[in-house]
């Protein structure tokens, strides 16, 4: 039987086995993905199934990591990073933009390279400093890049397939808080595109856009506003680098109002982008002006206090009523 | 004496391997040990003078030193099992490497930790229930490194021996008579700013301390991932000298840690120490090593624990009584006591906090999205004409 | 005399001269800044002036460069750090995000990192790879730290100054192609604060915001506008961290139309900050979508491209007349 | 035979140091040398039966591929005058070290250069022109680097030390029986990718040769910025070996480079070359050596000039004649104007070529914007009802 109903986390685990399975130049690699299978479990078994050779423990340092993952693409591997946390990726940011990024434009196309860095991201867990952190943003403005986010499990079963299948480098961010949400999963069916937007749930009078885990929230969000009669879109835009600018303007010319939702700070963030581009593409439609909840523009706090720092239901149908106020 | 690595040494001799010996290493590394794990003193040309001075009260010092650090770890961890901790990282089986190292210090030298050195900033006196905070998540560190020289924690692996390079070429160019030491573990011993670190201190000649408490494991992974020689040896190749101390004798570490602080206070620039150790517990208390390794590995490093050895030698040459003893378990019951109800009565911070310290001089960002954040909250209050559903609710 | 003409270039070395002077906690630091005084000559003549111990030729590692000196802040001193090209801070960013910008956060203020990080940055030089970039957006997404940008000799100066006085850390991004421009620099004169925008020329029609090297181009833009008849304001915003939305405000609230000039690519960059905020800031002023004049989803290209790549004056005012005819 | 580093040696020898001798060292650093700069083959033990197959024919073919590769190199730093270029880095005075490395390798090793490898491109057959786009700035590289097993330029340096490493670790994945070589600089070895590359290499025994061209620059900062003791030892601490190499002499780059490949290709994992060398010229076209260097040092270096010693020996032994000499002069020019005339006739790319190759799969925002340009830079075009500036002045 093809769909089975199955968390993000088994779902991603499935993704990998089947890579790993099908195409034997796939490698994962990554600290702690052999016999630990990942702090998160999302590598569990398949160190076990296909040898050391293929699941690779690496040593403690993420440039080499992504370092490593290029000389290998180069000689004709497809590696799926595992990077442990959000906020360790930085070590390896040279290497991503100065060398993942830009090596197929300087060969003039010659080269490919196939690397998915995958990342659990984003806040809620009640971790430590520099576990809970969506840096999205960073990635999703250098060119060469391509920045993507399932919300569940479906979509982490096949966007990661479709990820791995790209030629080109695809920053993988994992919405960590929701790894044990569960959901049907087909792994026979025929998925979206990797960088399409999916109406997750169909309204008329405002649109809400969010990736990862803010789907959920904005899902619940838009259930609480029926209940006070406000029809609410949602958005799940999966791809942050390209962002399906044809679904949310569609989506705009309908509703007139749009609230771009994440977990990065609002600042230079991409509802930024999307509130900028939208209201170039939507002048004369949008009835507000585009408005953005996310982080604020502060270090992620304390485990104690991110139920106030991230975007939540309140926040949300907060800028709900205040778009609709307008 | 320089006693070869026993762990290695015993495979050898049986010339088969052994499931739990899992350092083959291309030559034998030496060993700095002054206290066998059964207790015996042992004679060191080089380091005996460095631990001439301690008398039986300095020896029980850093017993107790050692005891209070495991009780208030295993406090920690208790803690974080009734859920007043979010995490809890546990230095049992490394008291010694940081005991012994804590001790060689001086008032005016400087710290940069990791995030497991609960036994080093016992020495430095920071109050153990400030360390808590970060682990409860109440915030990421906030004790004042100044007040104790003891810098923060540190959570992203190796950044911090930069930070202690930097420091110490400040040290330098004041002509401080002081020095620099900074921890890490073997997993971050990989990171190229560790790498970058020992070229720093190196071509400044920096009165830094470089403290790798090789405790054998990397979350799961063991040291063969980072390294096929020894870690003391990598110090070589940037010229500097490297040794291997034996991390579960407290006064070895002393020694060694003394010795490296006096070298690189008299101008001789870095010292790289490699503390053989071993972590006895999880990495952290979400983490499960029974995925990774197996139970006799530990069971081999609790013949060597750090606290025995110590004891049997100060019972064994009469410089500690029964009552010293007992003393000592009380302490520990009336510190783990004063931890518990600490981190209990540790108040969540306010919500506005999240605006506070993001930057020294201000930013109007911040200040406009503070603003922005206290209205909304204030949306909710249980003023008459508020419309929130809080409002709603308090008004029923 | 205080007032003197001189080159940016002159006047960020006079600026570095006269802290190192005031300040023997002030250093210098970085790659060839010693007897080369730096490939474009900033810190030439210091270290003979100042000696080995002040300004400090550092083993070719950024992430060293910058971790080191946040070691040196925690010791009391005041690092100046040279990147060489802006191309080349990425293997310092780790330091930069998740140390140099969040450690005041994490002592809860109990220690202050006044680091200044200057970088040569953006294109306009003929130069290869990694030598023509403007990452300034990668920055002010970061939480704990100020971005800044001089266009001119006398902001040089005196914002170097300031960030060098700041007890925050500061990305100071200097425009190299226009190191060779010289103005009029008063040194004792009262500058304005550090985080203010100036308006560089008066306007009534449209506001066009730029910071950096896009502010001569925008005043060019101006002056060419001018002959049509147009009256162009131009802001430069001289701050990427915080940004003076203040001022940005009050000029469109009385032009109504806005268009925002970066080299950077638009995709994420600071434009569209600027676009959403100033939108929401001023709906029902705008009789235009903000639009924004930028740099393309593309690596920095080959020097013989950059002069169809960066904004010139011709793409400002095709923009102008795009916004106008709205 | 093993001669100490000369540079050194003098100072020690006279007792008193001179001005040009920058390099006092802790320990007399060892330096593989099979050709003097007087032009004497001297025996090594270690090295001898790996260049006992040259005959004269290989010989000659070596002087003729250093000959060729510094008149390529005077070429183009001639092109950069004439504005032809934006810039060139000249590999001038280290031929020897490019060349006998380049030599070394079998067709299916693999290179990863830095930017100044236009030698080792050379014996990879590249065809240089090929490698001047770049400098021109009508492209990044552009090459295809599985044609000649040639990588792309790296710029942003030690970079590429981990491409490298990653390769190796997939050709020991492939089983294949070839090798891979990185190159980089003395300046280059402090970055943390240069060390973690030694980590990752040594910890995946993974068949790389690390060829660290210890030029004694890096820009404007002499190699003791990055080092206190001699780079080849820093490969110990990682446990594979390092081995310093007279950089000028062509014969000893030869043996050494294929010694370390042969080790790598048996299995037995990484080395680093350090090629003691010297930069003859300036950093690049943009830099002014005179600035922070003594002509001295450079007079010291002519005399180990890397082509005469061998053009000396060849002579001696009777492998070359005058005909040779003047033949390869002519072919010299040949190269010359052939360079000359295809980097002039060098087309400057479209415009719409900042669209290309972004990405492999395609991004709808780069087709956005490239169509967005497009209409753009159509408005500007002669057609009759153009309005832009451009069309008004076509159509007066
Ligand atoms: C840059 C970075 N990458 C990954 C992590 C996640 N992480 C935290 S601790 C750890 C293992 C560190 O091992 P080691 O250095 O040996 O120290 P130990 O925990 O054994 O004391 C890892 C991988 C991190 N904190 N920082
Ligand atoms: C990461 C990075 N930082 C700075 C630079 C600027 N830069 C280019 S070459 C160079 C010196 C390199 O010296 P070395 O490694 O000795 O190589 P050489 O040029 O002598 O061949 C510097 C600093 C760079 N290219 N990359
Ligand atoms: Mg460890
Ligand atoms: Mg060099």
């Amino acid at each position: 039987m093809a769909v089975e109903k199955m968390s993000l986390a088994k779902a991603l685990n499935e993704s990998l086995r089947k890579a790993l399975d099908t195409d034997p130049k796939v490698l994962v690699m990554g600290e702690d993905v052999g016999k630990l299978g990942g702090v998160f479990r999302i590598t569990d078994g398949l160190q076990k199934d296909f040898g050391e050779e293929r699941v690779i423990d690496t040593p403690l340092a993420e440039s080499g990591i992504v370092g490593t993952a290029i000389g290998l693409a180069l000689r004709g591997y497809r590696p799926v990073v595992e990077i442990q946390f959000d906020g360790f990726v930085f070590p390896a940011y040279d290497q991503i933009v100065t060398q993942l990024a830009k090596m197929h434009a300087r060969a003039l196309g010659k080269v490919k390279l196939p690397v998915v860095v995958r990342i659990p991201y984003g806040g809620g867990i009640g971790a430590v400093e520099h576990h809970s952190e969506s840096p999205e943003a960073l990635f999703a403005h250098v060119a060469g890049l391509k920045v993507v986010s399932p919300s569940n499990a479906a979509d982490g079963y096949w966007m990661l397939q479709q990820a791995i299948q790209s030629d080109d480098p695809v920053i993988f961010f994992e919405p960590k808080r929701r790894y044990w949400d569960k959901a049907e999963v087909d792994t026979e069916s025929i998925p979206d595109p990797l960088h399409a937007a999916r109406v997750a749930r169909a309204g008329t009078d405002i649109t809400l856009a969010a990736y990862g885990p803010m789907v959920k929230v904005c899902l619940e969000a838009a259930a609480a506003a029926e209940e006070e009669g406000k029809s609410v879109e949602v958005l799940d835009l999966r791809s942050m680098s390209p962002i399906d600018f044809d679904a949310v303007q569609r989506s705009v010319e309908r509703t007139g109002r749009l609230v771009v939702v994440h977990e990065a700070p609002v600042f230079y963030g991409s509802g930024a982008e999307i509130a900028a581009r939208i209201t170039e593409r939507c002048f004369y439609h949008l009835e507000a002006p585009v408005l953005r909840v996310g982080g604020f523009h502060a270090p992620y706090p304390p485990a104690r206090l991110e139920e106030e720092y991230l975007p939540g239901l309140d926040r949300v149908l907060d800028a709900v009523d205040r778009s609709l106020a307008y | 004496m320089t006693v070869e690595n026993t762990a290695a040494r015993k495979p050898r001799r049986s010339s088969k391997r052994v499931s739990a010996a899992k350092k083959p290493t291309s030559s034998e590394p030496q060993l700095v040990q002054l206290l066998t794990p059964e207790g015996e003193r042992v004679a060191h040309p080089d380091y005996d003078h460095h631990v001439a001075d301690l008398g039986p009260e300095e020896l029980r010092g850093l017993y107790r030193d050692m005891v209070l650090t495991r009780r208030f770890d295993a406090e920690a961890t208790a803690l974080q099992r009734q859920g007043e901790l979010g995490l809890w990282a546990s230095l049992l089986g490394q008291e010694a490497a940081q005991i012994g190292s804590g001790r060689a210090l001086r008032d005016e030298d400087y710290v940069f930790p990791t995030y497991r050195e609960h036994g080093v900033a016992w020495c430095r006196g920071v109050d153990p229930t400030n360390l808590l905070g970060m682990f409860r998540g109440v915030n990421h560190g906030g004790w004042d490194p100044s007040s104790n020289n003891f810098h923060l924690y540190t959570i992203v692996i190796g950044s911090q021996a930069l930070h202690a390079t930097g420091y110490a070429m400040g040290v330098a160019k004041d002509g401080a008579d002081s020095a620099v030491i900074a921890y890490f573990g073997d997993g971050a011993s990989s990171q190229g700013d560790v790498a970058e670190s020992f070229t720093f201190s190196a071509v400044y000649n920096a009165p830094v301390v470089f403290f790798c408490q090789n405790n054998q494991w990397a979350i799961s992974e063991p040291t063969e991932r980072q390294t096929r020689v020894p870690l003391y040896q990598r110090a070589q190749g940037y010229g500097f000298p490297g040794v291997r101390v034996d991390g579960n004798d407290v006064l070895a570490c002393l020694a060694v840690t003394r010795s490296a602080l006096e070298r690189a206070r008299r101008g001789e620039g870095p010292t790289l120490v490699e503390a053989f150790t071993y972590r006895m517990g999880a990495h952290t208390t979400s983490d499960d090593p029974t995925r990774y390794r197996h139970d006799d590995e530990r069971a081999a490093w609790e013949a060597k624990d750090p606290i025995l050895r110590l004891r049997k030698y100060l019972a064994d040459q009469g410089h500690a009584d029964e009552a010293f003893f007992t003393g000592l378990e009380a302490e520990s019951d009336t510190l783990a006591k004063r931890v518990r109800e600490a981190v209990r009565a540790m108040p969540d911070p306010d919500d506005m906090a999240i605006f506070d310290h993001v930057y020294a001089d201000g930013h109007a960002l911040v200040d406009e999205e503070r603003a922005q954040f206290a209205a909304y909250q204030a949306s909710f209050s249980t003023e008459p004409d508020g419309g929130s559903a809080a409002g709603a609710e308090e008004g029923k």
